[in-house]
């Protein structure tokens, strides 16, 4: 109980300093100073509409490969962890079969489900999504599946592979700017195109779709590990 | 020619990696190679014999040079060195059998320890000191624990101490380099001329800690007794003779290389016209006289006995050092170098006879005087030696230190060193008593003497205690040369001794010899004529009205001073180790007790520590940025 | 305003719930409720008062319109790593409950000292 | 041809290696694990061809996406940047070799990817020039972490991967609420450019997101309070990883808080505050030490006690000091990487981490006895070894200007020294001169982990023995960092 109000003393006075120190940028100001070129360049430079996603993919750029590498770094730590692991017998009888209105209804929602995803990893250049949201929808979809059907595995290689060929993607057009004359990481060496077209932008959605392959495949990874936890039974991959 | 420091400095190192890659092809390539080395470093040191070279650069650090030096002083220091490496490797190769222990690094680290060693007397200054310093303490902590199970945990005290002392030393070089930017010698010695009594003061101190661990002054000996008796034969004279004399040679370094009497004298209070610190040195050397004196007599180990009366030698040149004047500085190195010869002598020849019998048991042994008859010679060589009787070399050395304090009138410290060399009489006789006389047990009576490899450096120390000994001249050559240097005024001497009207009064060895000679040979004379004597066997003998049989024999050297023991109970009571033993186990309790209340392995408490960190700066920000 | 008020208390709340409870998966609520808090506050510092999402998907939209685009897209990389974490951190849990029999925090200490 | 001295290959070529062990790890199987040896002799070559860029122009700045910064990230690599991203890719490489040998349980494709990823992420935190890119550097190592940690998915290494994310996910919230302070303060990113726009805040402005950026960091940087996951992790990941845990990310997170305090958060107030810190982090790692039984554990723990030395020498705030931290830095990872190496081929052939097994073993693994005690040596700072000289120099530095709490903090590090030297001689016994009572068969580690060893061990000999151009290396780079000549370096290079 002590430890509770201390802590809550504690937690209070961080609070307070947290608010004192953010009193003085207050909310709705504007700061900017490099966003505001990002607002005015962006477009220009970068030829996709939605500066969020020039600025993730193409002035910050290099970000957006160390989360790709964090989200398959997440990946492999759960595929080691879960390595040979399986349910018991019981916990495997435990699962309640899910009922026929389920199964029926994620059959058919399903390939919408992959459809949704790819359209929003597709025009990520122009409205707002992208690689990440759609290849978290198209993940989903597969939960879908495993849930409505308990005994479902994904061809995992074939997983891994998307994986390693969607990140090799990224790091390749990422490499080509350096035999360029800009030497430079990442540069987006094809032309801009016309904006709020789908062909736009450069390199951009090349990569957001490779980003969204390789988030779909991660994460569709990370729940048939999750889910082999106990429809496995033990040795299973 | 200057070169050739280098080269000198390098050749052990050289000689012990040659011969560890050597030991792999065969032993005799490693005993060749090692005994090579060795013999070629005393050649080198041979070479410098009286010179004194300043500066030789070899390096740089930290915008200090590192500079090598000789002076005639280092060089009696770099003799004593390069000369008992010499006999130790010879001696080593009978002694330390291949069978016995593995020995793939044994004559790497001696050669090592060697190495150091000719460091720390040619560094010209204090990182060169320093880095050889500590090279010396780790190499010589390997030498030690070959002595198999009980001298892994000396060998532990020791370097741990040894690490002590060393950072005490560091700290003080710090000091000195923070102030001067330059750990040469010479600019030491010109910072400290310039610098408050405080800073002198500490600095000395804290040097002095690093020097007093090594030369075992008390109360911080407490490592000696314990390594020099588990380490291995050839080891121990190695430590006992050579390497506690590096603390001395520092300490003259310190006060009369940096410091000096005068410069000394004019910022600190004196007693006896002693600088107040060197007199607090000169009890400090005094006590360890009479104290490791006392706990020598009580031993029934050879080697333990031997230690603690190392510490009772060191005493002497460290109260010679210390007392200031030429006379007993002269003395106190004289001393050095007499000690390294008889001490050395007389671990060699007790080493002999462990490897004969496999016991240093003092009252396990007994009558081999007509097994080993040589090696009965030479250890009673160097106990009369050691007990400072004339012809021999320990004489003449205790003979100047007694001088200069008679002269100084410190008449406490004078018959504290009486003490301690009439108890070495105690002990040395109980050491030849116990190992050759009496009555020789059963199992030894196969005993032969030892190889003629462990023979020769026997030979040749005892051969030396008797030249030193009636010829100083050849030593004091040296030193008063080398005093000089360090702004002595010289005291005359001949070859045989000192002439009149000197310093001290007429010394001729040759002369007190031959009186001493006669009175002898009259005593003995008297006792043939006098006393009813007569010979009997060497088992004639009686034990509670019973005859004693040959098997069953009467062994009487268990308890030998029993009843002296007795008396000095409460002084031996007084136990150094015990204190440092209880406050290293109170840090441990404390230790553990805080450990175990951070890492608790809760992963609340843990997250908990990084929310009392952030709260921390949160308070220092809400107080308006000010931490204190 | 209210947005930075949420943030902090978000950010408070998980801090409570990582050093108060005691069970496994209400830390890793509170995990996620620290790292929501800190997206929100992300967000809510690009805010600009008046401004519109920084896409320029219809004609007459105008820079000095939008907000700082900058946050947002830091906040897409942060919530990637943070359900990163979560995922791995879910991982863990399970196995530990396999090992331990317990989502107590205060059961879970073999590694000590 | 393209100029392969360019800092950000040293972190997009791993990257790339790794995403093609994802590629061919399912029909390449056994072939998977050379691939990360391929990538760290790649960017042991790159870091090389950097060494005449950076001497000669004092920084290497490499842009991304074609822009300059602050707009885009840019990686720079100023001189003890490009050191300890040699030493990390050395010892990447040499950690890979060993991995060959050293790793046999599967999923080896995963356990290779992380590895890889690892070590390319501690090298993207030593050299990006853009602050959240640091946060994603942080992100990217430890998540990696967290999976190697638990790879032997036995009960110690879960608990231990447990305690260490969620640690490291707290650390890395409270990173990212001082990066967005300073982007609430100056609307940038880049660090060059925030430090030229910081100048106008007041201290207490500049505390708080140094005081979140320094908890975050200090997690990862094993600092007292906040270290307490790294005696459990150290131990529980696989020996190879630990080498690398213990080698480059304390130093990695460590050098991060270097860079940043000295850049962007321009103050001496903190110093003092600092300097607490650093004497609790070595009183308590060492003296934690002292009482393990588990050799890893006592390494872990002496990881910590090495982290208190340097950061102590840092928080002096003197070219001097600094100087020595590095050197300090230098040498713990040199030796730290090359003794849990060697334990970890112990450990094999031993089967356990108890310290009391490990008796005899000088006998008969002599080869990487003989690289332990040297470590070991080098570490307690006996001369000749390299600890001895950054010893000497952070002794130095620290008396320089002393007063009394200097002095004692002197005192405490010498004797924490002590403490040191009496865990690491009581080790050495144990292997030389202890008896082994059971009756294993030990043999000598393989001569591919061996190699592993011998590199490290002939690095550190070689600098040992020839220390003034690193010495003098690191003075220089000390200066520039003290000097802020970081920021001027870098505006001159178009670092902005």
């Amino acid at each position: 109980m002590v430890r509770k109000v201390v802590y809550s003393i504690f937690l209070a006075i961080i609070v307070l300093a947290l608010a004192m120190f953010f009193a003085a940028y207050p909310f709705g100001k504007n700061k900017m100073t490099v966003g505001e070129y990002y607002l005015n360049h962006g477009v220009a430079q970068t030829g996709a509409a939605n500066i969020v996603t020039s600025v993730v993919l193409d002035y910050r750029g290099f970000d957006t490969l160390g989360e790709v590498s964090v989200l398959f770094a997440a990946a492999a730590g759960v595929a080691i962890l879960f390595f040979l692991a399986g349910g018991t017998k019981r916990e495997q009888e435990d699962l309640t079969k899910p009922n026929f209105v389920v199964r029926v209804g994620s059959r058919i929602i399903f390939p919408f489900i992959l459809l949704f995803g790819s359209y929003i990893f597709i025009h990520g250049h122009l409205t707002p999504g992208g690689g990440f949201q759609g290849g978290s929808i198209i993940a989903s979809g597969f939960l879908l599946l495993y849930l409505s059907y308990p005994g479902t595995r994904t061809n995992r290689d074939g997983l891994s592979i998307i994986e390693g060929l969607a990140g090799l993607t990224f790091v390749v057009l990422g490499l080509i700017g350096l035999f360029l004359p800009q030497y430079s990481f990442l540069y987006n060496f094809l032309p801009k195109g016309i904006l709020n077209t789908i062909v736009s932008a450069g390199i951009l959605p090349i990569i957001y779709i490779a980003i969204g392959f390789k988030v779909a495949s991660e994460f569709a990874g990370i729940v048939d590990d999750m889910m082999c936890q106990v429809i496995c039974r033990g040795g299973g991959k | 020619m200057n070169i050739l420091l280098e080269i000198m400095l390098a050749t052990p190192f050289i000689g012990g990696l040659l011969a560890f890659i050597g030991g792999k092809v065969h032993r005799w390539v490693r005993y060749a190679v090692a005994v090579t080395f060795s013999f070629l470093t005393l050649i080198e040191a041979l070479v410098y014999y009286n010179a004194t070279i300043k500066g030789v650069v070899w390096g740089s650090l930290f915008g200090s040079k590192l500079v090598l030096q000789t002076n005639p002083i280092s060089w009696l220091f770099l003799f004593i060195v390069t000369a008992m490496s010499f006999l130790i490797v010879i001696f080593s190769i009978g002694d330390m059998e291949e069978d016995k222990i593995k020995l793939d690094s044994y004559y790497m680290q001696l050669l090592f320890v060697e190495g150091a060693m000719v460091g720390i007397v040619l560094a010209g200054d204090l990182i060169t000191f320093f880095m050889f310093w500590e090279i010396m303490s780790w190499t010589s902590y390997f030498l030690i624990i070959y002595g198999g199970k009980k001298s892994v945990a000396a060998g532990y005290k020791y370097i741990i101490m040894s690490i002590i002392g060393a950072y005490s030393m560091f700290i003080a070089i710090a000091m000195l380099y923070v102030k001067a930017h330059s750990l040469v010698y010479a600019d030491v010695a010109a910072t400290l001329a310039h610098s408050s009594a405080t800073f002198v003061v500490w600095t000395v101190v804290l040097l002095g800690i690093g020097f007093f661990v090594k030369a075992a002054v008390m109360p911080l000996h407490t490592w000696l007794p314990d390594a020099h008796s588990e380490a291995p034969s050839p080891v121990s004279p190695l430590l006992s003779g050579v390497l506690i004399k590096m603390g001395a040679y520092g300490l003259f370094i310190v006060l009369y290389g940096f410091l000096s009497v005068q410069l000394a004298g004019n910022i600190m209070p004196s007693v006896f016209s002693t600088p107040i610190l060197l007199y607090i040195i000169q009890w400090l050397a005094a006590l360890s006289i009479v104290l490791a004196t006392f706990l020598a007599i009580m031993q029934e180990d050879a080697k333990r006995l031997l230690a603690y009366s190392s510490i009772s030698q060191i005493g002497y040149v460290v109260l010679g050092i210390a007392t200031g004047t030429s006379l007993g500085v002269a003395g106190g190195l004289f001393h050095a170098l007499n000690h390294a010869i008889f001490k050395g002598l007389l671990f060699l020849a007790v080493g002999a006879v462990i490897y004969r019998t496999g016991t240093r048991n003092l009252s396990d042994l007994g009558g081999l005087v007509k097994k080993m008859p040589y090696t009965f010679t030479a250890l009673l060589l160097g106990i009369i030696a050691l007990a400072g009787v004339p012809p021999l070399n320990g004489f003449v050395s205790k003979w100047m230190i007694y001088e200069a304090l008679l002269q100084k009138k410190e008449v406490f410290l004078l018959i504290m060193a009486f003490i301690g060399s009439t108890g070495a009489f105690l002990y040395v006789y109980r050491l030849i008593h116990s190992i050759f006389l009496g009555q020789l047990p059963k199992k030894y009576e196969n005993v032969k003497d030892v190889p003629i490899l462990m023979q020769f450096p026997i030979w040749v120390l005892a051969v030396l205690t008797i030249v030193f000994g009636i010829f100083p001249g050849l030593a004091m050559n040296v030193i008063v040369k080398g005093m000089k240097l360090f702004g002595f005024k010289p005291i005359a001497y001949t070859l045989f001794g000192f002439p009149q009207g000197t310093a001290m009064g007429a010394l001729k060895v040759i002369n007190i010899s031959a009186v001493l000679v006669v009175a002898f040979v009259a005593a003995w004379v008297l006792f043939l004529i006098l006393s009813k004597s007569r010979k009997v066997s060497q088992y004639d003998n009686y034990a509670a009205g019973q005859v004693v049989t040959p098997e069953l024999k009467y062994n009487y050297s268990f308890g030998f001073y029993m009843s002296f023991g007795r008396v000095i109970k409460s002084i031996l009571k007084l136990g150094i180790e015990r204190i440092y033993n209880y406050w290293v186990d109170a840090a441990k309790v404390f230790g553990d007790y805080y450990m175990r209340r951070v890492y608790t392995g809760n992963l609340e408490t843990y997250n908990s520590y990084i929310v009392i960190v952030v709260t921390i700066a949160a308070v220092a920000i809400l107080l308006g940025g000010k931490l204190w | 305003m209210i947005y930075y008020v949420g943030s902090f208390l978000l950010i408070a709340l998980g801090l409570y719930a990582v050093i108060i409870k005691k069970n496994l998966i209400k830390i890793l609520i509170g995990l996620d409720l620290i790292a929501s808090g800190v997206n929100l506050l992300i967000i809510s510092i690009g805010y600009v008062k008046g401004g519109t999402a920084p896409i320029f998907s219809r004609a007459g939209l105008k820079a000095s319109m939008m907000v700082d685009p900058i946050p947002q897209a830091l906040t897409l990389t942060a919530i990637v790593i943070d359900a990163s974490e979560m995922a791995l951190a879910v991982a863990f849990v399970v196995l530990l409950y396999k090992y331990y029999g317990t989502l107590d925090i205060k059961k879970i200490r073999s590694l000590k000292w | 041809m393209v100029n392969i001295a360019n800092p950000i290959l040293l972190v997009v070529i791993p990257l790339f290696f790794t995403f093609l062990i994802a590629l061919s790890g399912s029909f390449l199987k056994s072939g998977v694990k050379y691939l990360p040896v391929i990538a760290f002799a790649l960017n042991l070559v790159v870091s090389l061809a950097l060494i005449p860029e950076v001497v000669k122009n004092g920084m290497v700045i490499a842009t991304t996406a074609g822009f300059k910064p602050p707009f885009a990230i840019d990686m720079a690599v100023d001189k003890l940047g490009l050191f300890l991203s040699i030493i990390a890719s050395l010892l990447g490489f040499v950690a890979s070799v060993y991995n060959l040998f050293y790793i046999d349980e599967e999923p080896q494709e995963k356990f290779h990817a992380l590895f890889t990823l690892l070590v390319a992420g501690l090298t993207w935190m030593i050299i990006t020039g853009d602050i959240f890119n640091l946060f994603v550097a942080f992100e990217v190592t430890s998540i990696a972490a967290f999976g190697l940690v638990g790879f032997h998915r036995d009960k110690g290494a879960i608990e231990a991967g447990f305690k260490y994310l969620v640690m490291g996910s707290i650390g890395g919230s409270f990173l990212l609420i001082g990066i967005i302070m300073l982007y609430a303060a100056t609307g940038t990113l880049n660090i060059v450019d925030i430090a030229q726009k910081t100048s106008h805040l007041t201290f207490q402005q500049k505390l708080f997101p140094f005081a979140m950026i320094f908890t975050g960091l200090g997690i990862e940087g094993a600092l007292f309070p906040l270290n307490a996951w790294l005696p459990d992790a150290h131990p529980a990941a696989p020996s190879s990883v630990s080498s690398i845990l213990s080698g480059i990310m304390t130093t990695a997170a460590i050098y991060a808080i270097i860079r940043l305090t000295n850049t962007i958060f321009d103050f001496n107030q903190i110093y003092f505050f600092l300097m607490i810190f650093a004497l609790l982090t070595l009183i308590f790692g060492e003296v934690s030490a002292f009482f393990q039984k588990d050799i890893k554990r006592m390494l872990a723990y002496s990881t910590i006690g090495q982290t208190g030395l340097f950061f102590f020498a840092f928080s002096l705030n003197t070219v001097n000091g600094l100087q020595g931290a590095f050197m300090q830095m230098v040498n713990h990872s040199l030796s730290k990487g090359m003794l849990f190496l060697v334990v970890g081929g112990m450990i094999m052939q031993v089967g356990s981490r108890n310290i009391d097994d490990f008796a005899g073993l000088g006998r008969k693994m002599k080869v990487s006895s003989f690289f332990l005690a040297i470590g070991a040596f080098s570490l307690m700072g006996l001369p000749p070894f390299f600890g001895f000289w950054s010893k000497l120099k952070i002794i130095f530095a620290a008396l320089q200007n002393a007063n009394a709490f200097l002095v004692a903090s002197v005192v405490i590090i010498l004797l924490m020294s002590v403490v040191e030297g009496a865990y690491f001689f009581k080790l050495l016994q144990v292997m030389f001169f202890g008896k082994q009572e059971k009756d294993v068969a030990v043999k000598e580690a393989s001569y591919g982990m061996l190699f592993s060893v011998v590199v490290l061990g002939t690095v550190l000999l070689i600098i040992s023995f020839y220390p003034s151009p690193v010495i003098d290396f690191m003075h220089k780079a000390a200066a520039e960092i003290i000097n802020k000549n970081y920021i001027t370096l870098a505006l001159k290079l178009g670092g902005l």
